[in-house]
């Protein structure tokens, strides 16, 4: 599979894929370029909403759907809302873009990238064909599984959950 | 989506985890530390359906072995929205809880603990 | 239970009894604590109406299997060897406590700890597995080092972390070995076993060590690491002469018992277990010891205070235990073994007296003393008189032990390491002449002369009673010199014994579990050891 | 499609998770209806379930391994070892816990519902092949542990501790999340049992695939285990945490962690080519970095906290020494039993350690240098004595369980062809002998007199609970050596 | 041979051994009890009592045939391993019984003297508790039937002569000089062990299957020795000299004779029994016990003679150059000593034993004339403090006259008897030789030298002391030592301590008086002595002047020692053939008497009186020893103390220690560096993270190309 590139047939598809993809990636990058940390997380939240189409690109409509709800509408209003209750919006920590913390770390980040990419990419970039049936990502096929054969994580969550209300309970509450 | 290889979203994710791990690395408010954690969450999420979509791996003929698999990724990012949010709750409630000692979250200063 | 398990189980017991006693009865805790060891030592002496002489084989064995399968034991026995470092231990509990008499505070702790100490050192002497062994060996340290921290003089924090420091990390190193042996043992013999019967058998039919002669070279030095700095040899000694200046009265005098450990672990596992091992590095142990004796008390001479000159006298000593051991002849072997307890009677003895005189004094610098002769002339006379075993007078111990010690070194010439060991006898015997220099300055300096010093002049002299306990030990200094044949006819089959493990081709070595029909007839003539075996016809020329 | 088979799932393999989940829910009902009382309640209700499922556990040993739930869930000797080690820990952690908390003024009574919680993450991690349940476990383990970690809040330290904790566990997760999507896509499963047979799959690119996935979830697991170079967080949080929950997270945590590792070691035992060697590394790496720095320390928490990284090595070599499969050795007789029983014996040692460290706590305020343990000999006799114990359980000396434990782990090394990485563990442990002993003489060390607060310095009454736990422990750490063929007997894995 | 009969020797030993244990237990009671007197007879009557008995077995031996002179007498088991049986044994021989005749004669002899000599010191029973177990060990020492049993009457010896030597311990001066005695004694016994551990080895090679019994007795090891080193001189040579430093220790031989000038610091009976007549002369003893060995090697015999005569010179030298009494009659005891050595080194063991006889008497004699003069002169020794004593004190100058006499080589009195036999022996002798150069010859001609030179230091000795022309006490009083009596300054403060264990002192009873001599002063008036004094001296005298000749006549002493077990040798001559002797020796003597009184007889001349700035520098040199001493001794006590204290600082506290804290700081220094990553800070934590997981998976990319590679993708 290490020959030359294989001819990729440009479809309209796949150009819409590119397109989402090409924002998310700018959006995944506006998350730790922007100074202000309001700035970064809408950065994400648009990250988010191109994760959603890609879902739906992939037929995976219920985590699409899911995925909107859940970060953009629930985890992202959090993180907003906490950058707002304490005050952060103005960027009160110092700029990192010149310590050299910043330089290995970008350093690594290409390695990282460049090790894993290397190897998985040039080779994947012939598969197209996909495995899975079209309906796999509707509710029916997830809630059918979820609650036979993933019975045990779905009880097994309800205790994280539990812990994550509690916990967040524990760390608010005025008693000390 | 017929046409599109795999490799487009396995780049993108990535590319979206390597971002996240260095914006954990080179960022020092916690907040924007705890986003990119989030990225690396969503672009392994990406992941998880891409493979549950293409299905590259082999899986033993017969029975429901392949619905197995390809259930098993998309299960798996249900189970990791619920976890994110979870981590969420208390991930933030433990920075208000240092603001309200500090006043500041520098991560670069919480350094007593250290040696 | 057996008698050996009793005579472990009593101190050790009483220990944990004194040390659950309710504080209001701590005026009964020194009369308890003499009575348990006093039954200890009783029970210890009973085991010379037991004791068989004439077989290396130990007696009066116990065997309960504590982790079958890790292969370890909780097996006793009882030789010539350890019989008498049996009798040594239990005997100077006793003179321990008489040493800690004064002692005002925290009584209770105190006598609990001698009684655990005693405990330990026992088991230490009477285990049959490495693993229960090592585990008294360790189980003395802190005890000692609570008795130092406790009741020590200046510098005990220091003296008592150096102690600790240097005995462990060496004792760490033979825990390794210790391990190292057991998996050998199980790769030739199929399952783990810490037994000293099971692995030697492996060793004296040659399976344990053949072609691995790195291996048992290493494990060797890890054993030997941990006794040395015990012993202490030249260079592991330097933890000595802080700990016994800082230590309590009662300290330095188990502290001579405890030093025993280290040779007797040489003689009790070192030689059966590795005897390729033995012989190669005999002339660097024994280089080692020549050296300590020489250094030891040449550093001796110029010590300002009683305990350290004891201290490096105690290291001279200790060097002829070791270079009769490893000139692994018949003479030395005995002697070695011999110098053991004489040692532990002489040592003992000075460290009382010398407890005694500075509990009266609260000090032990020599500059501090001088003339006390005239005003205590018992304690004088006790302390020459036990002076002069630890010179080795002929007629006392000490005499019969280093005499033998290099005469075994003068021989271990005629076996492989020609004019080396005789080299190491001429040297080892000027330590003798060396022992008069620094015991005798260390009485002129305490006795002779006149009482210049205010409180000195205070003293009066020694108790009947603790004349009467001096005396014992006086008693036994030169009764031990003019009859050893008691001591050493009990020792040496077992002395022989490991001799022959050490020294005999794979194959031909007695084994304690198999038995030896043929090897140790044939050494038993006389002269045997005398011979030259490499050199039948020469001379040391 | 997609009508997945119904199965009728056995209960009885998650029941002791279930009765610890409830333990805590009981708990919190109680804190609900009296929040303002004494926690007495609470503790009670908290080691009566903990006993309970040890009870259920117990009746579990020895049972022929099966596999439930749809396979998410599996009960065999180990996993059931493991749920008994971690009920037993927790249970030691809670019983020292109240007092030491009233002490420091941070009583919540929350504390034991979210510790309860907590452990059965580290149940759920060991009960399972599948990765999906492991990182559940994981989770459920961590993020009630972030909170704990700053339960004192009032302290900055203990809100530091949190905070890193949190932002490097989530990091962490990432890695593992990541790993674990990886290995799904060469695998097309989620259970590490699917990884052989992807590996005997030709495809490179799967191989290529797999390795990283495999990769990144050894980092993932050996974060919470502190594998060097992912260790840095011990001491910090070791140190910050409040000393009951640094117990239980040096302990449960690591104990889940490894189990973990060890499942997924498992299911990869055909690539032990490829990961031994860089984990013999890391094992190097581990044991020397944790040893080592330890000596520099003076705070006995921090001091624990490099002890537990080198322990982490330990285990790595006990988990390396079960890659023997491919050395020829017979299946049978390559158990988890090393690495459970030197769990265990951690777990005792270090709990009771900390269960003695806890009596530094005095009026809200606690300072856990070595000379703050100065005068226990004198304060709590017993303490200073389990501590001595501890130390040399720690060391490896016998008779303690930690020489067994070690002995078992230079076995397995030997006989696996591993003898230089169990010549590094000697060496190593050797080297710990300095600060082991540190800890335990400066226990039984006097204070100093100059300076000394003496009204501080006056015998205070030890509570009860707390002499329980050492003592429990100190026994424990002796009686497993002593009835240590019975146990391994009885657990069945050696 | 049959012991029976012979068993009484036993008691000869047990006597001395029950007076010494009744002295130190009960001897303090004693003399509160009874008086001192009472206790001074039951010190000397063990000793008289054994010499009675002696007389009594040393006539039953002589009534034995000449070669059956050679009894064991069975005592007990004492040391035994398999290879080697040492018992408790004693050999009835005439050497033995020769010297246990000197020991218990002159012995009871001192005893009495001492009764009245320390008739004003405190510790009475003391000093009687060390003299008797002297002579218990002294018999040991000559009794014993090996080697070992020899050894332990050798240091026990020692150990008496250091107690006796230190018996006034107040003074530290005293208890050093016991100290330097048993040091140095040590010296020569760790030859001694050497040259027996030597023995042992060398047996070994001819008792292969031989029962290991006994082999270390003389009558078994002796034969044995001589079928052995016959063939091998250079053994033998070994065997020999290592003896010989056992030998020359006790016997005060160069270099090892340092200890015993100092040695004179003990009470004068101690310096006549121990350091004069028997305990010094043990090393002739040995020789002759061992004669087998030195008479294999004429190396080692030639060196024994050139040490015995070197030493008799030199002694003779630096005794001419003393002042003090007992100095002078110390440096001639080592000078006479050298002449034994000559005679046993010549191989005429006889002639040395003989000497050791004669010397037993005059020397004894003239320690215990000196005693008396130091007894009636306030101890003082300063010869230069006497003159014209022979008026106060006519008994001791009469006696110490003859002993003067004996010692100088008079006509047939018994120094000329044995110092004859001797140079006549060396003279005559072809035995000690090195490479064909007899030094016998040399030694007899150097031992003519010191004959004169002994006529003229003893001379001055009696001018000086006795005879003259001024009592110089008179005019140089010597310098009144106060004692400093350290009463109780302060000391009763202390006693107010509390005191729980009774360690201490109640009331201030405790100013005790230090032994404190009266110092001479110009107003003195010498005593003579009592009769406990006087007799031992007049019956030393007698033997003086008879014992020579009636021990010479018919060659009795020679053929009572010389069928010794064994010789090797065949007889040897003691008549020079090429000179006449006896008028070179009487020659050598009358030049030595007639210079001396030249010189003297006016009394102290000038250059050696009291100023000793007036001294020449030779004479200084010469009191000095020639500087041998100083030197040794400060190389020995300084250059030692040196050595000890660089050792324990250097290699103590610096290299051993040095090296432990090396280590640690290694370890502690990496475990620093390591920390330095340790920031606190969670940016970099999650780098090293970072570093790690891209070292981790480079790895496994590395590793999986490798592996595909190999494995072609398995």
């Amino acid at each position: 599979m290490n020959g030359a590139l294989p001819a990729i047939e440009i479809t309209p598809s796949l150009l819409m894929v590119v397109a989402l993809a090409g924002i998310a990636a700018l959006a995944a990058v506006g998350v730790i370029a922007f100074n202000n940390p309001i700035r970064s997380a809408l950065c994400l939240v648009v990250n988010f909403f191109m994760l959603a189409a890609l879902y739906f690109t992939l037929n995976a409509e219920m985590i699409g759907v899911t995925q909107v709800v859940v970060y953009t509408g629930a985890i992202m209003v959090l993180f907003l809302f906490v950058i707002m209750l304490l005050n952060l919006g103005a960027p009160i920590v110092k700029p990192e873009a010149k310590e050299p913390q910043t330089l290995v770390g970008l350093l690594l980040g290409v390695v990282l990238f460049g090790v894993v990419g290397s190897q998985l990419l040039p080779p994947l970039l012939s598969v197209v064909k996909v495995g899975a049936a079209d309906n796999y990502g509707s509710p029916e096929a997830l809630g059918r599984t979820l609650f036979t054969q993933y019975m045990f994580p779905f009880e097994a969550v309800s205790i994280l959950l539990l812990i994550g209300v509690v916990g967040s309970i524990m760390l608010a509450k005025r008693r000390i | 989506m017929n046409g599109v290889p795999i490799a487009l979203y396995l780049g993108l994710g990535l590319f979206m985890f390597t971002i996240g791990v260095v914006g954990v690395v080179i960022r020092r408010n916690p907040i924007v530390i705890f986003m990119c954690i989030e990225l690396m969450l969503n672009a392994v999420n990406l992941t998880f359906v891409t493979f549950a979509r293409y299905q590259m791996s082999p899986v033993p003929a017969g029975g429901m072995a392949r619905e197995s698999s390809m259930m098993a990724g998309q299960m798996m990012v249900t189970f990791v929205m619920a976890v994110a949010a979870a981590e969420v709750a208390v991930g933030l409630g433990i920075m208000m809880a240092i603001f309200r000692l500090r006043q500041n979250i520098d991560v670069d200063e919480l350094n007593i603990l250290r040696g | 239970m057996g008698l050996l398990s009793l005579i472990i189980w009593l101190p050790l017991l009483g220990s944990a009894l004194l040390a659950l006693l309710p504080a209001s009865v701590e005026r009964y805790a020194k009369p308890v604590a003499v009575a348990i060891a006093a039954v200890t030592l009783a029970v210890s002496l009973s085991l010379l109406g037991q004791f068989q002489s004439g077989t290396y084989d130990f007696q009066l064995k116990e065997n309960i299997a504590w982790a079958p399968a890790a292969g370890i034991h909780y097996a006793l026995g009882l030789d010539g060897i350890s019989l008498w470092l049996v009798i040594l231990t239990s005997a100077l509990s006793l003179v321990a406590m008489a040493a800690s008499w004064y002692v005002d505070t925290r009584v209770k702790a105190m006598f609990s700890l001698l009684l655990l100490l005693e405990a330990a050192m026992l088991g230490a002497f009477l285990s049959l597995d490495l693993i229960l062994f090592f585990t008294f060996f360790e189980l003395t340290l802190i005890p000692m080092w609570l008795m130092i921290m406790g009741w020590g003089n200046a510098g005990r924090q220091q003296a008592a972390n150096k102690f600790i420091t240097y005995t462990f990390v060496g004792s760490i190193f033979m825990l390794v070995g210790i391990v190292a042996l057991a998996l050998r043992y199980r790769a030739v013999a199929g399952s783990l076993s810490f037994s000293i019967v099971d692995i030697q058998d492996t060793v004296a039919n040659g399976q344990l060590w053949t072609g691995a002669i790195v291996a048992e070279g290493a494990i060797f030095w890890t054993f030997a690491l941990a006794f040395l700095i015990k012993s202490p040899a030249f260079p592991f000694h330097t933890w000595m002469a802080d700990t016994y200046a800082a230590s309590p009265t009662a300290g330095p005098i188990l502290s001579s018992v405890m030093v025993k450990m280290g040779t007797y672990g040489f003689l009790r596992f070192a030689l059966p277990l590795f005897p390729d091992a033995v012989k190669s590095n005999a002339p660097i142990l024994m280089t080692l010891a020549t050296i300590g004796i020489v250094y030891g008390a040449v550093v001796a001479a110029v010590q300002p205070d009683m305990r350290r000159l004891l201290a490096f006298s105690s290291l001279s000593h200790m060097g002829f235990v070791l270079l009769g051991i490893f000139s692994l002849t018949d003479a030395g072997l005995v002697g070695g073994s011999f110098q053991q307890i004489s040692h532990g009677v002489t040592a003992g003895g000075l460290f009382l007296l010398v407890g005694w005189l500075i509990q009266r004094r609260q000090t032990g610098e020599l500059s501090e003393y001088g003339g006390l002769k005239l005003q205590m002339p018992h304690l004088a006379t006790l302390f020459f008189l036990l002076l002069l075993g630890s010179v080795g007078l002929p007629s006392t111990n000490g005499f019969v032990g280093e005499f033998l010690s290099l005469l075994g070194a003068f021989q271990a010439g005629y076996w492989g390491m020609n004019g080396l060991s005789v080299g190491f006898a001429v040297v080892a015997g000027f330590g003798v002449v060396l022992a008069a220099v620094y015991l005798l300055i260390l009485f002129q300096k305490i006795f002779y002369g006149k009482v210049e010093n205010p409180e000195n002049r205070r003293l009066l002299d020694l108790k009947p009673w603790e004349i009467a306990v001096a005396s014992v030990l006086v008693v036994i200094t030169f009764g031990s010199g003019l009859a050893p044949g008691v001591i050493i006819r009990s020792m040496e089959p077992s002395l022989q014994g490991a001799k022959l493990m050490a020294t005999n081709p794979a194959g031909n070595r007695p084994s304690w579990k198999s038995g030896s029909p043929s090897v140790v007839d044939k050494i038993s003539e006389p002269m045997a050891a005398l011979l030259p075996v490499s050199n039948p016809t020469g001379g040391n020329q | 499609m997609f009508h997945f088979a119904p199965q009728t799932p056995e209960w009885i393999a998650v029941l002791p998770v279930m009765i610890v989940a409830i333990g805590g829910i009981l708990g919190l009902i109680v804190e609900i209806l009296h929040p303002k009382r004494d926690n007495n309640l609470i503790v009670a209700v908290s080691l009566a379930t903990l006993g309970l499922a040890a009870v259920v556990l117990a009746f579990q040993v020895g049972d022929t391994p099966f596999d439930t739930v749809y396979q998410t869930i599996t009960r065999d000797a180990f996993g059931v070892a493991i749920q008994l080690i971690v009920v037993i820990s927790t249970a030691l952690c809670v019983l020292f816990s109240e007092s030491y908390l009233r002490e420091k003024r941070i009583a919540h009574g929350e504390f034991y519902p979210l510790i309860l919680w907590s452990a059965t993450g580290a149940m759920i991690m060991s009960m399972t092949h599948n990765l999906l349940v492991i990182f559940l476990g994981l989770e459920i383990l961590s993020v009630a542990l972030y909170v704990l970690a700053g339960l004192s809040r009032n302290e900055e330290k203990s809100e530091e501790s949190a905070v890193k904790y949190f932002l490097l566990g989530a990091f962490a997760s990432g890695f593992l999340l990541y790993g674990i999507a990886l290995t799904y896509g060469a695998t097309g499963s989620l259970n590490v049992d699917a990884i052989a047979a992807a590996w005997r799959n030709p495809d490179a690119t799967l191989h290529t695939l797999l390795l990283f996935g495999l990769g990144l979830i050894l980092i993932g697991l050996g974060f919470k285990a502190s594998f060097v170079p992912f260790h840095q967080w011990t001491p910090d949080v070791y140190n910050g945490a409040p000393t009951n929950v640094t117990a239980f997270m040096a302990t449960v945590s690591k104990v889940g962690a490894i189990a973990a590792l060890a499942r997924v070691l498992e299911g990869a035992d055909h690539l032990s080519a490829l990961w031994a060697p860089v984990l013999s590394v890391i094992a190097v790496l581990t044991m020397t970095v944790g040893n080592v720095v330890a000596l520099r320390q003076t705070d006995v928490k921090r001091i624990l906290g490099y002890s537990s990284i080198a322990n982490a090595g330990y285990l790595l070599v006990a988990l390396i020494a079960r890659a023997g499969h491919v050395n020829g050795r017979p299946a049978d007789e390559v158990t988890l039993g090393p690495v459970v029983f030197f769990l265990f014996s951690y777990c005792l040692a270090t709990i009771g350690s900390f269960a003695v460290v806890s009596l530094c706590a005095k009026n809200g305020s606690e300072t856990t240098t070595r000379a703050d343990l100065n005068g226990m000999a004198k304060r709590a006799p017993w303490a200073a004595a389990a501590l001595v114990v501890f130390s040399a359980s720690m060391i490896g000396l016998p008779p303690t369980a930690g020489f067994f434990a070690k002995l078992f782990i230079f076995e397995d090394a030997e006989r696996s062809g591993w003898t230089w990485l169990a010549v590094v563990m000697a060496v190593n442990s050797a080297i710990s002998v300095i600060y082991y002993l540190s800890i335990a003489l400066a226990a039984l060390t006097d204070e100093k007199v100059e300076g000394a607060d003496l009204a501080l310095a006056k015998p205070r009454p030890v509570s009860p609970t707390v002499t329980g736990a050492y003592v429990l422990c100190a026994v424990g750490v002796v009686m497993v050596a002593v009835f240590f063929s019975p146990m391994i007997n009885w657990i069945g894995l050696k | 041979m049959e012991s029976n009969g012979f068993n009484l020797i036993w008691l000869v030993l047990a006597l001395p051994l029950l007076g010494f244990l009744l002295q130190a237990l009960a001897g303090q009671r004693i003399e509160k009890a009874v008086g001192r007197r009472t206790l001074g007879a039951l010190a000397v009557a063990p000793i008289a009592l054994s010499f009675l008995i002696a007389v009594f077995l040393t006539q039953r031996l002589a009534g034995l045939a000449p070669g059956d002179r050679n009894v064991v007498v069975w005592g007990g088991e004492w040391i035994r391993i398999s290879q080697l049986n040492i018992p408790f044994e004693a050999i009835v021989d005439p050497l033995s019984m020769t010297m246990v005749l000197i020991i218990t004669g002159i012995g009871a002899l001192i005893h009495l003297y001492a009764t009245g000599y320390m008739s004003e010191e405190r510790e009475y029973a003391r000093f009687f508790t060390y003299l008797n177990l002297f002579i218990a060990s002294m018999l040991i020492l000559v009794l014993g039937n090996n080697l070992v049993l020899l050894f332990i009457g050798w240091e026990g010896v020692g150990l008496c002569s250091y107690l006796l030597i230190g018996f006034w311990y107040t003074d530290l001066a005293n208890a050093k000089a016991a100290n330097k005695a048993f040091i140095v004694n040590r010296i020569g016994d760790w030859s001694l062990t050497l040259g027996l551990f030597l023995i042992v080895a060398a047996l070994a090679t001819v008792f292969p299957k031989v029962s290991g019994d006994r082999i270390l007795s003389f009558d078994t090891m002796l034969p044995a020795l001589q079928s052995i080193l016959k063939d091998n001189p250079a053994l033998a040579t070994g065997i020999a000299l290592l003896l010989f430093g056992g030998a020359a220790g006790k016997s005060a031989q160069f270099p090892l004779y340092v200890w015993l000038p100092d040695a004179m610091a003990g009470p004068t009976p101690v310096s006549a029994l121990i350091h004069a007549a028997t305990m010094v002369t043990s090393g002739v003893v040995l020789l002759n016990r061992m004669h087998v060995v030195f008479e294999c090697s004429p190396v080692a015999s030639a060196i024994v003679c050139a040490i015995g005569a070197f030493t008799a010179l030199f002694a003779a030298l630096i005794a001419f150059g003393q002042t003090d009494i007992k100095k002078v009659l110390a440096y001639s005891t080592v000078s006479q000593l050298g002449f034994m050595f000559i005679g046993c080194g010549a191989g005429a063991y006889w002639t040395g034993m003989f000497h050791v006889t004669t010397h037993a008497f005059f020397k004894a004699l003239l320690f215990l004339g000196a005693g008396a003069v130091i007894h009636a002169m306030a101890h003082e020794q300063d010869m230069r403090r006497y003159g014209k004593l022979a008026k106060y004190l006519p008994i001791t100058f009469g006696t110490m006259l003859v002993g003067a006499l004996a010692i100088s080589g008079f006509p047939l009195m018994s120094g000329f008897f044995s110092k004859e036999a001797i140079l006549g022996a060396a003279l005559a002798g072809t035995h000690a030789q090195v490479d064909g150069f007899a030094i016998g010859e040399w030694a007899g001609l150097v031992g003519l030298v010191v004959a004169g030179l002994t006529a003229l230091y003893m001379t001055r000795l009696t001018f000086l002391t006795f005879l003259g022309n001024e009592e110089r006490w008179r005019t140089a009083p010597a310098e009144i030592h106060h004692e400093s009596h350290a009463v109780a300054f302060g000391v009763s403060e202390l006693l107010d301590l509390s005191d729980p264990h009774g360690f201490y002192k109640t009331m201030d009873s405790q100013a005790e008086e230090d032994h404190a001599h009266h110092g001479l002063t110009s107003d003195h008036t010498p005593h003579e002595v009592g009769p406990s004094m006087w007799i031992p001296l007049v019956v030393l005298a007698a033997l003086s002047v008879f014992g020579g000749f009636l021990l010479q006549s018919n060659g009795m002493f020679e053929h009572w020692l010389q069928p010794m077990p064994l010789p090797v040798l065949g007889e040897v001559r003691t008549e020079p053939t090429t000179i006449n002797l006896t008028m070179y020796s009487l020659i050598a003597a009358f030049a030595g008497m007639i210079l001396g009184a030249i010189f003297y007889y006016r009394g102290l001349p000038a250059n050696q009186g009291l100023d000793e700035t007036k001294w020449t520098p030779l004479r200084l040199w010469q009191r000095n020893q020639f500087g041998f001493d100083q030197g040794v001794t400060t190389l020995a006590v300084e250059g030692g103390g040196d050595l000890g204290r660089s050792l324990w600082h250097w290699i103590d506290n610096g290299v051993i220690d040095g090296f432990v804290r090396g280590i640690a700081l290694v370890a502690t220094v990496s475990g620093g560096v390591l920390r330095q990553i340790q920031t606190g800070s969670v940016r970099l934590y999650a780098l090293v993270m970072l570093v790690g997981v891209v070292g981790f998976l480079s790895y496994f990319l590395v590793a999986s190309h490798l592996a595909i590679a190999v494995t072609g993708g398995r």
